[in-house]
């Protein structure tokens, strides 16, 4: 929004608009097809393999799979995002309002679960 | 020289344009199915005062049956129903429609010189599905009603009433979409329809706390909107995520009820604080003192709205580390507020003050909306709030927001705004009475209720210990005078439809771009395009202006 | 106040009257679209939420649960519905490259494809009715105390849950119908749509340059095929060795 | 016209005699948190009188008549940075004096005595550790940190007593606590105050506070023959806990003697501290909460045992501390006809041993 703000608003005439409208060319839709597939292959791939677990703390393990399989999800969303979804050649403004969804997306998660996982904290 | 600002053209020769939205086409049809936005408004505007009289004849009951400790007027069950549907009512039907979708719809695109909304269709289509809601709503009413309480605490509402929760929960669904279509029209039609020369600094702060308010629409409601789905998905096939015998957590559902229900009261609010900035600067004739501090506490609001819900569960048994982080944060969202209180006191400082009716009722929403501003600190402090919530305090609170300070700031839009509506004065001696009446009605209403739940009297209480009774019997007194406030304006703002004075175009010397152009305006608002070549609240291009007017005219 | 010279050429007939420019509207109702898929990410947000919760305190419950989901079937799901995604691509393209013939080509792909997804997921759903895997009045514990009655559970090597942890299944399933038949809802709607956008782009309505029905509608799709991309894993792929 | 008048003349009367701004301060923290709450008073008249006069000062000196032309201000930042310190200074000193009575009111003190209460659509039932019952009242001594353990049965529903300052939800499926010392003998309010259906109005009661000696008559007077923890001996063998929770070498089950308030760790690793709410946990949802080196094979007892039948065993298992106990209990199962383990195995029906009401049926 910071770049939006202080801006008019853009009186272009349709043939610049044109111009600025980026086409993505087939080709690249077809190399973010066969990357989403291979993410799917990898993410049931490695579904089956035991990645193992990370001990932090007593009481405190992550777990490898879990967290595998939720970047490969980002990534193939974030493709598809970025590309099928044209963010990657659309305006500030896009993208500041997929990043606000992804925000507050994370703000009702994060404190939510803040809430549910310090319950069991030790009292004062 | 005369102690007011109103300009009204010679009533002798004056006429109302022949050519407004209001004589464009007639017929019933030609509103129902209309897209322009003036009339989309005017439709709201009909259609929320409608729901709040209802939701205020319920108050009324309310107020009656609790005149007297026993549940004498009605069952306890009945009572429960009854204040059910006025808060559901009242919210969901008029306090989070009625600035925006009113005054709103109909001045934003004007005050950023625009022809429409971005999306006509959509504007149409939202007050469809709130008809559609209302009429569900009613309908609900008619067939039993509900008795949750319009939180649908659970297991409560999931488990234990027998009532029409499911079509309630459908009503405030559709409502729901109806409010996300506006917001989601403001914040499109903000960024992309303005005017040349329209800056996002040179905007009314009308429409920058619209904006803010659309951004908590957008993001909260749909929120609420899958928490209602799951209690409906549990009510009829018994789905277990909220729970408890099944392992679900009904904690769960409040995080994600307030998560909306928060940031609706800031929904609620908001656009009054526009409506209050537009009115203090008219009537004072000055620029709004720190403009950005005002458009950017807006927008901070918004924000940090998104980061508070949980001070509503303080003493549900959340973590107390969760209510520790949720207290500090509510205290930074008290700030902006604050900042706003004294943002616009000082906008009267050095101004030039007229006293018309949305000035009265400017200065009863900054004293109202100040004490219900810092008895949110009470509530808002994790300590004081084990004592005081759950109880008439809080009732008295929000009340003193919501009433105090939306009812007032839409009545002072609605008067301040006649005018451009409607092409007509309203009358000003009787309607400088109402809020009057009005602002002393409610303090008899709603301030013993301070007092009655700091000595503990809880909410939502059919009967009560004899003790609290003259405290209620004051309330209920108050209450008599305030709906009386509230019945005069309804009755003379209808009469001067036809025999109010004929208002000009700018009957207040105001600098909004609404004001520069006929009242009733043109459907496409403005004849053309009009190129924003000063900055908002800038009286002294208006005198220029006059001058102009008068230098070519002469 | 001065007014603006007013537009002189002619706008184009696919223009509404309020915008000043075509690129203008277009960009709104784009900006639109987008304002809407922020909503939709929130709604899913409050299931996700309740997800993740219920996953780290009944973490066995979803486990069992999830291996009752048929990873073949889910796997053949999401390269219907990515490959749909990659079709309505290629239809946005083709709609503004202006080839009327490949867009009607493209729509009916995805059309189809996400029809199949639909039907796949009938079977799914039919499958967990007929074990009674529906959260409710008629939900059975059968799978989860005696795996060894239960085919998808003995291929997955599930222990008998304990009564108090099995009984958490239904917590489980009850989040999976919630976010697949949300999910579905939304590819109902979506397909409903297409079947529209066939028949429009069969009269030649988005080759003319207006492809903003389109593009938008594309972005639903996608958003609908993200929501997937996180279903798949998170509901079914859990501990699977 | 005299009618009417002699009304309002006993209105007046009354107004004034029972005229109160606060309800009376009868607890511990009831002095302390009014002193919160008339600082935030006086903090909020000096905000309302510093607007209300600026308002109307500024109203006369610049009305219209006095002042025809406006000077136009832009701002100041000065004066802005000044209203939003000063503001968020005094909301953040509210924020840490309110944190810390929030603390203090939900962290009971190590020798606070415990009550249970259960809350139910639309009543209050208080279990007193000697066994004495009540329903919408609760007997309490002065002098005494008073700990409340809390469930709700049904729906939300919330312990108030205003005179004490104190407040707490009562939930379906968890304990919540709160605690005050009462300080003032007397009868205070007692009410629910989160919404909870039909006759939520009516889910009021009486604080009965006594002095200590009156307080120990009255629980000599009203006791009911057993104490809680007997009662849950009962059930703990009529439920053959003692099956597997025994000092046996070969036990199945943790040895429960002395396990109240000492350190678990469990068998998904990381522990826990086994207070009311854990056990609780433990035998409703056992698996969840398995201890290191056991089996998982205890069944639960959810939807078995009542709200007031898991109170009546966590006081038990809270004061055991002698296996004798449990070998008393372990004798009684052997009467029992059929062996534990079983997860569908329904509850014994023996009425007589299990307390009232405790096993559901």
């Amino acid at each position: 929004m910071t770049e939006e703000l202080g801006k008019t608003v853009d009186h272009e005439s349709p043939e610049i608009h044109e111009r600025e409208h980026h086409v993505v060319s087939p080709r690249i839709y077809i190399m973010i097809l066969i990357a989403l597939l291979v993410g799917t292959a990898i993410t049931v791939w490695a579904s089956y393999v035991d990645l193992g677990e990370w001990h932090v703390a007593p009481g405190l393990n992550i777990f490898w799979n879990p967290i595998v399989a939720l970047a490969i999800a980002c990534t193939k969303a974030t493709l598809v995002v970025l590309f099928f979804m044209h963010v990657k050649y659309g305006t500030k403004l896009t993208k500041l309002t997929v990043g606000a969804g992804v925000f507050t997306f994370l703000v009702l998660v994060g404190m939510t679960l803040s809430d549910f996982f310090s319950r069991a904290w030790g009292r004062w | 020289m005369s102690t007011t600002i109103v300009s009204l053209p010679d009533q002798s020769t004056a006429r109302i344009p022949k050519m407004n939205f209001i004589s464009k086409e007639k017929g019933l049809l030609s509103w129902l199915l209309t897209g322009d936005h003036k009339r989309i408004a005017m439709l709201y505007l009909v259609s929320i005062t409608f729901f709040f009289f209802i939701g205020g004849a319920l108050a009324g009951l309310i107020r009656l049956e609790l005149l007297t400790p026993q549940s004498d007027l009605m069952a306890t069950d009945t009572y429960n129903k009854v204040f059910t549907m006025h808060g559901i009512i009242m919210i969901f039907f008029f306090l989070v429609p009625s600035v925006p979708a009113t005054l709103g719809n109909f001045f934003i695109p004007m005050m950023i010189g625009a022809k429409d909304l971005a999306l006509p269709k959509i504007n149409l289509l939202s007050w469809y599905l709130y008809m559609a809601a209302g009429t569900l709503g009613l309908y609900t009413m008619m067939t039993g009603g509900v008795d949750t309480g319009w939180t649908f605490t659970t297991p409560l509402s999931t488990h234990y009433v027998n009532t029409n929760v499911l079509t309630t929960g459908i009503a405030v669904f559709i409502a729901g979409f109806s409010s996300i279509f506006t917001g989601l029209n403001f914040i499109v039609t903000i960024h992309k329809m303005r005017a040349p020369g329209m800056t996002w600094f040179r905007l009314p702060l009308f429409v920058w706390s619209n904006y803010a308010a659309s951004i908590l629409m957008v993001l909260g409601t749909p929120v609420l909107a899958i928490a209602i789905v799951l209690v409906a998905l549990e009510r009829t096939i018994g789905i277990g995520v909220f729970d408890p015998t099944k392992g679900g957590d009904p904690l769960l559902f409040q995080h994600l009820f307030w998560f909306y229900s928060h940031p609706a009261v800031y929904i609620m609010i908001l656009p009054g604080m526009g409506v209050i900035s537009e009115t203090v600067s008219t009537f004072s004739r000055k620029r709004v003192f720190g403009y950005t501090a005002v458009a950017f506490s807006s927008v901070a609001i918004a924000v940090f709205g998104f980061f508070v819900w949980a001070h509503h569960m303080f003493i549900m048994g959340i973590s107390n580390y969760s209510t520790l982080i949720f207290s500090l944060l509510t205290m930074l969202v008290a700030v902006p507020s604050a900042i706003k209180i004294f943002n616009w006191s000082f906008t009267l400082y050095k101004g030039s003050i007229t006293f018309e009716t949305p000035m009265m009722y400017t200065f009863g929403f900054m004293g109202l909306f100040t004490i219900g501003g810092l008895t949110g600190v009470f509530l808002g402090t994790s300590g004081t709030d084990i004592h005081l919530t759950e109880t008439y305090f809080i009732v008295a609170h929000f009340h003193f927001v919501m009433v105090g300070g939306m009812l007032m700031a839409f009545l002072a839009g609605v008067h301040y705004w006649w005018p451009k509506m409607t092409g007509r004065m309203y009358p000003e001696k009787i309607s400088q009475l109402a809020a009057l009446i009005t602002f002393i009605g409610f303090n008899f209403t709603f301030f013993p209720q301070f007092i009655l739940g700091t000595l503990g009297m809880p909410r939502r209480y059919a009967s009560y210990p004899p003790e609290f009774q003259i405290l209620n019997v004051f309330s209920t007194a108050g209450a008599t005078i305030l709906g009386l406030g509230y019945l005069l304006p309804i009755l003379y703002l209808t009469w001067s439809l036809k025999y109010g004075e004929i208002a000009g175009n700018n009957p207040w010397q105001a600098t909004g771009l609404e004001w520069q152009t006929q009242s009733p305006p043109l459907t496409e608002n403005f004849p053309e395009i009009p190129i924003m070549d000063h900055e908002a609240y800038d009286y002294e291009w208006l005198d220029g202006q006059k001058e102009k007017e008068v230098a070519s005219v002469g | 106040m001065e007014a603006v010279e007013t537009h002189q050429h002619a706008h184009p007939p696919y223009q509404r009257h309020h915008f000043e420019t075509y690129a203008q509207q277009n960009d709104a109702t784009n900006f639109a679209m987008w304002l809407f898929l922020l909503t939709e990410i929130m709604f899913f947000g409050g299931l996700f939420t309740a997800y993740l919760i219920y996953r780290n305190w009944y973490y066995p419950a979803f486990v069992s649960g999830s291996h009752q989901l048929n990873i073949p079937l889910g796997g053949l799901n999401t390269l219907l519905l990515i490959t749909s995604s990659f079709t309505m691509a290629m239809g946005v393209w083709c709609a503004e490259m202006r080839k009327k013939g490949a867009l009607v080509l493209c729509l009916i792909l995805t059309f189809v494809l996400g029809t199949g997804f639909l039907v796949v997921k009938t079977f799914e759903y039919k499958e967990k009715i007929e074990k009674h895997h529906v959260p409710g009045f008629h939900y059975s514990l059968q799978s989860f105390l005696a795996p060894e009655t239960d085919e998808a559970a003995t291929a997955a090597h599930d222990k008998a849950l304990p009564l108090d942890m099995a009984r958490h299944t239904e917590v489980y399933f009850s989040l999976y119908f919630a976010m697949t038949g949300m999910h579905a809802m939304h590819m109902i709607i979506g397909v409903a749509i297409l079947a529209f956008m066939i028949v429009r782009a069969q009269a030649g309505a988005y080759t003319t340059g207006h492809v903003t029905f389109v593009e938008n509608f594309g972005l639903y799709w996608h958003f609908v095929d993200i929501v997937w991309i996180f279903l798949f894993p998170l509901l079914y792929l859990i501990s699977r060795h | 016209m005299s009618h009417i008048s002699q009304v309002l003349w006993q209105f007046l009367v009354k107004w004034l005699t029972d005229f109160a701004l606060y309800p009376p301060e009868a607890s511990k923290i009831a002095p302390q948190m009014d002193a919160l709450y008339f600082f935030m008073v006086l903090v909020s008249l000096i905000g309302l009188t510093i607007v209300i006069l600026l308002v109307t000062s500024f109203s006369i000196l610049y009305s219209k008549k006095r002042h025809p032309v406006a000077v136009q201000i832009e701002g100041s930042t000065l004066l802005e940075a000044t209203w939003t310190i000063i503001p968020l200074g005094l909301f953040l000193i509210m924020f840490v004096w309110g944190a810390l009575i929030y603390f203090r009111v939900y962290t009971p003190p190590a020798n606070a005595m415990n009550i249970y209460v259960v809350g139910k659509q639309w009543m209050w039932k208080a279990e007193h550790p000697g066994g004495q019952h009540e329903i919408n009242s609760l007997h309490v001594p002065t002098g005494q940190p008073v700990q409340l353990t809390l469930i709700s049965q049904d729906v939300f529903h919330s312990f108030s007593i205003p005179a004490f300052r104190v407040k707490r939800e009562a939930i379906p499926g968890r304990y919540t606590t709160v605690w005050f010392e009462a300080t003032t003998p007397g009868t205070y309010h007692l009410f629910c105050t989160q919404y909870c259906g039909t006759e939520h109005s009516h889910m009021i009661g009486d604080i009965v506070v006594m002095t200590p000696d009156d307080f120990k008559k009255w629980l000599a007077s009203s006791t009911s023959g057993a104490s809680l923890a007997q009662n849950g001996e009962r059930l703990f063998a009529s439920l053959s806990c003692a099956a597997c929770h025994n000092t046996r070498p070969d036990a199945r089950g943790p040895n429960l003697v002395n396990v109240y308030g000492t350190k678990l760790a469990l068998s998904s690793g990381g522990s826990v501290l086994a207070d009311d709410a854990y056990l609780r946990e433990a035998i409703l949802n056992p698996l969840q909460h398995l201890t290191q080196g056991y089996a998982p094979i205890m069944p639960t007892y959810q939807g078995q045992v009542s709200e007031e039948g898991v109170i009546a065993l966590v006081e038990y298992i809270k004061n055991l501390n002698s296996d004798y106990r449990v070998q008393q209990t372990t004798n009684t199962t052997e009467l029992l006809p059929e062996s534990v383990g079983s997860p569908q195995r329904p509850a014994p029906a023996e009425k007589k041993s299990a307390g009232q009401g405790m096993v559901k049926q």
